[in-house]
């Protein structure tokens, strides 16, 4: 019985949340664990939209229509029409004004306060998402690359070539370890693209060899592979 | 790194699990975030108070005001920071090794695209003002609108876009929105209310409290638009041509 | 009502599936294509929750916006991940 | 709770004096089944054709005429009277039919035409022989 219960309140009654925090634990597991950049950002969107998931499904109401007046309580449209049952015996005056909706009628529409929080971070989340993109696009013209542990690789190797030269090394005392970076930037940003170009070649002449096979069919090769 | 990364994140997913049985069942008309004061106020208020029928649009512009004025400064700010990090940001020639495709703008895609554009860009401005009674709103209706300029970039190419919506214009329209925004919040300052109290404006506008309110937001809404249009459009632009502006995707 | 609930369920299942689909597939163009599929699975069950504004704003901006942005940015990058 | 099935809406509007519009529901109805089997063909062409032109053909085809089969179903089923409202809520899915008409042939069109000029090569007969005969083996 009490194995039961706890079952079917979480994964009958409660299935949105248990969904919200697998979605947010695979967003924050993307963050953690993939080293592609990408990746890392496309995780970060899941977090983000689970997190909105959870706000959403706060608001919804059994029965409850979506937050925008039904015609009977539009103050617009209130004015023509003979009004309802209820609040056309109680005042004369509804015909004239919107009236404050009672608690039984506030019960029948969903919660609007979460949708407007969640509706200005939707979109605060893609203008963030494009900074970082932006990042992203600087990151890879400056090393080459995306990925997390070749980066921290070309890192290390940064730090000794500017440890070696003695002209460097008299600055690093003060604040210029800012400054000494840009230019091995420019260095082994030059050199891995030259590297990149010539593997993009080789792989070009290889795809050229194999044409008659279509892609598709190649990729369907390596799938069962 | 990747087992270790997964202790924390078991941890974590335990936690909030344990912690999901407390939440409110699904569609709980009597759960603490559709009982609260608040929300009914929104709900049964809102009518009365600005006579919109579209009550997310009215909190929205209304009476979370200084919310969403910074977060319009806040996608302002994120477009100038991709147009500061990626300008002049390419070293010689920088182009793309993966994906070398030459090609004409397509005849038909274009013609499509030039029936299409301007049916895009009246449903924006259809959504824009619309979002009072039905859903909409200035984000949207901006994003409509910047979508419209994406789709000239894609199907021609970027520098034709840019010859309609040049990016120093861009910037100049999405400071404009801000502007708006917060010139109607000060000018309902200057005629003797608080901040962003569009209720003052009835003695400007020909309309009573409640409809001086519902046009207010109006205003605030098509600012917000403005600013959305402008930095969706430069984000794009810069992303795809990383920030030369020259050839695009 | 009970339609409704099967629905609601087997769309946050079909949410879990693209969400890890698009972080398993090794080639970036590919994974931002899913992710757009998830976001428009998002809308949908939005739309269903009653939060007709969100929806329309994620349709809008998140599976319109974000993955055009994010296309337009792998171009420029590499299109494999080694992860 | 009420059940939305096909046949309880249909019998509903017979029970309600309806008839005059029971044609149109039921062609309604009829088309958003067919759209929904051509919706099917798609999908199954899109898994088991061999190469990207023809799952294009699947795509861009059957996509069209579901969707707007479906659409023009779901007008007609939501045609109760003739007043203002309905014919508006016509007229708007006639707009949407009109733009997915005009977008999804242009669009698998662009796909189609990228995919040409990244070399992509149709499959031929031998290509087909040989990957049956690869499948086999592998089975």
């Amino acid at each position: 019985m009490g194995e039961e219960s706890i079952f079917s309140e979480l994964f009958l009654e409660r299935l949105n949340y248990c969904i919200y925090v697998i979605l947010l634990l695979i967003g924050l597991w993307a963050m953690l664990a993939k080293k592609n950049l990408i990746k890392k950002l496309i995780g970060m969107s899941i977090f983000q939209t689970a997190i909105i998931l959870f706000y959403v499904s706060i608001a919804v109401k059994q029965e409850a229509t979506i937050p925008i007046y039904l015609p009977e309580h539009d103050p617009h449209g209130s004015h023509g029409q003979p009004s309802g049952d209820e609040s056309g015996s109680q005042t004369a005056g509804h015909a004239h004004g919107p009236l404050a909706l009672e608690t039984e009628e506030i019960k029948g529409y969903a919660n609007p306060l979460p949708h407007v929080l969640m509706l200005t971070a939707i979109v605060v989340g893609v203008a963030t998402l494009g900074l970082a993109l932006a990042l992203t696009q600087r990151i890879f013209q400056g090393y080459g690359t995306i990925e997390e542990d070749e980066l921290l690789q070309k890192l290390d190797r940064a730090d000794q070539r500017a440890s070696l030269s003695p002209t460097t090394q008299k600055k690093r005392k003060g604040n210029s370890r800012t400054k000494a970076t840009p230019s091995v930037i420019a260095k082994k940003g030059g050199g891995a693209k030259t590297s990149l170009a010539k593997n993009k070649k080789t792989s070009k002449n290889q795809a050229k060899g194999s044409i008659a096979k279509s892609t598709t069919g190649k990729r369907q090769s390596k799938a069962k592979e | 790194m990747k087992i270790l990364s997964l202790i924390p994140i078991i941890a974590i997913g335990g936690l909030l699990l344990w912690a999901a049985q407390d939440f409110p069942k699904w569609g709980d008309v009597e759960s603490p975030a559709s009982k609260s004061p608040v929300s009914s106020h929104f709900i049964g208020k809102t009518g009365v108070d600005t006579e919109v029928p579209n009550m997310v649009t009215a909190v929205l512009a209304d009476y979370r005001g200084f919310d969403t004025m910074f977060e319009t400064v806040v996608v302002f700010i994120a477009g100038m920071a991709v147009l500061a990090i990626l300008k002049g940001s390419t070293r010689g020639n920088s182009r793309r090794k993966d994906h070398e495709v030459e090609a004409e703008p397509d005849l038909i895609v274009t013609n499509t695209v030039r029936l299409i554009v301007p049916v895009i860009q009246i449903f924006a401005f259809y959504v824009l003002a619309h979002g009072h009674v039905s859903p909409g709103g200035g984000f949207q209706g901006g994003v409509l609108m910047g979508a419209s300029f994406i789709l000239i970039a894609l199907s021609w190419d970027l520098e034709k876009a840019v010859s309609r919506f040049s990016i120093e214009r861009c910037m100049i329209v999405a400071a404009l929105g801000i502007v708006i925004y917060g010139g109607i919040g000060l000018l309902s300052m200057m005629l003797g209310g608080e901040f962003l109290d569009y209720a003052e404006l009835e003695r400007v506008l020909p309309v009573s409290r409640e409809m001086a309110r519902y046009h207010a937001m109006l205003g605030v809404e098509i600012g917000v638009g403005f600013t959305v249009t402008a930095i969706m459009f430069a984000l794009y632009a810069n992303l795809s041509s990383e920030g030369s502006l020259k050839q695009g995707l | 009502m009970i339609g409704l609930e099967i629905f609601n369920t087997f769309i946050l299942l079909l949410l879990v599936v693209a969400a890890v689909a698009s972080l398993w597939v090794r080639d970036l163009l590919v994974s931002a294509v899913v992710f757009g599929v998830y976001s428009f699975l998002m809308c949908l069950l939005w739309a269903e929750m009653g939060a007709v504004d969100v929806a329309f704003t994620e349709a809008t901006v998140g599976a319109g916006i974000s993955t055009v942005v994010l296309v337009a940015t792998i171009f420029h990058l590499r299109r494999k991940s080694n992860d | 709770m009420t059940d939305h099935s096909m046949i309880c809406l249909l019998a509903a509007a017979v029970e309600n004096g309806e008839v005059g519009f029971l044609p149109l529901k039921i062609i309604g109805f009829a088309s958003g089944v067919v759209g929904l089997i051509f919706f099917l063909g798609t999908a199954v062409g899109m898994v088991r054709f061999p190469d990207f032109y023809t799952r294009m053909h699947a795509a861009g085809k059957g996509d069209t005429l579901s969707t707007m089969l479906m659409l023009g179903g779901f007008g007609l089923v939501t045609m109760e009277d003739f007043s203002v409202g309905s014919w508006l809520l016509l007229i708007k899915i006639l707009a949407v039919i009109l733009f997915i008409y005009l977008t999804t042939p242009t669009s698998s069109h662009a796909l189609m035409r990228a995919a040409f000029e990244d070399d992509e090569m149709p499959m031929t007969e031998d290509d087909l022989k040989k990957s049956k005969r690869k499948g086999k083996r592998k089975k």
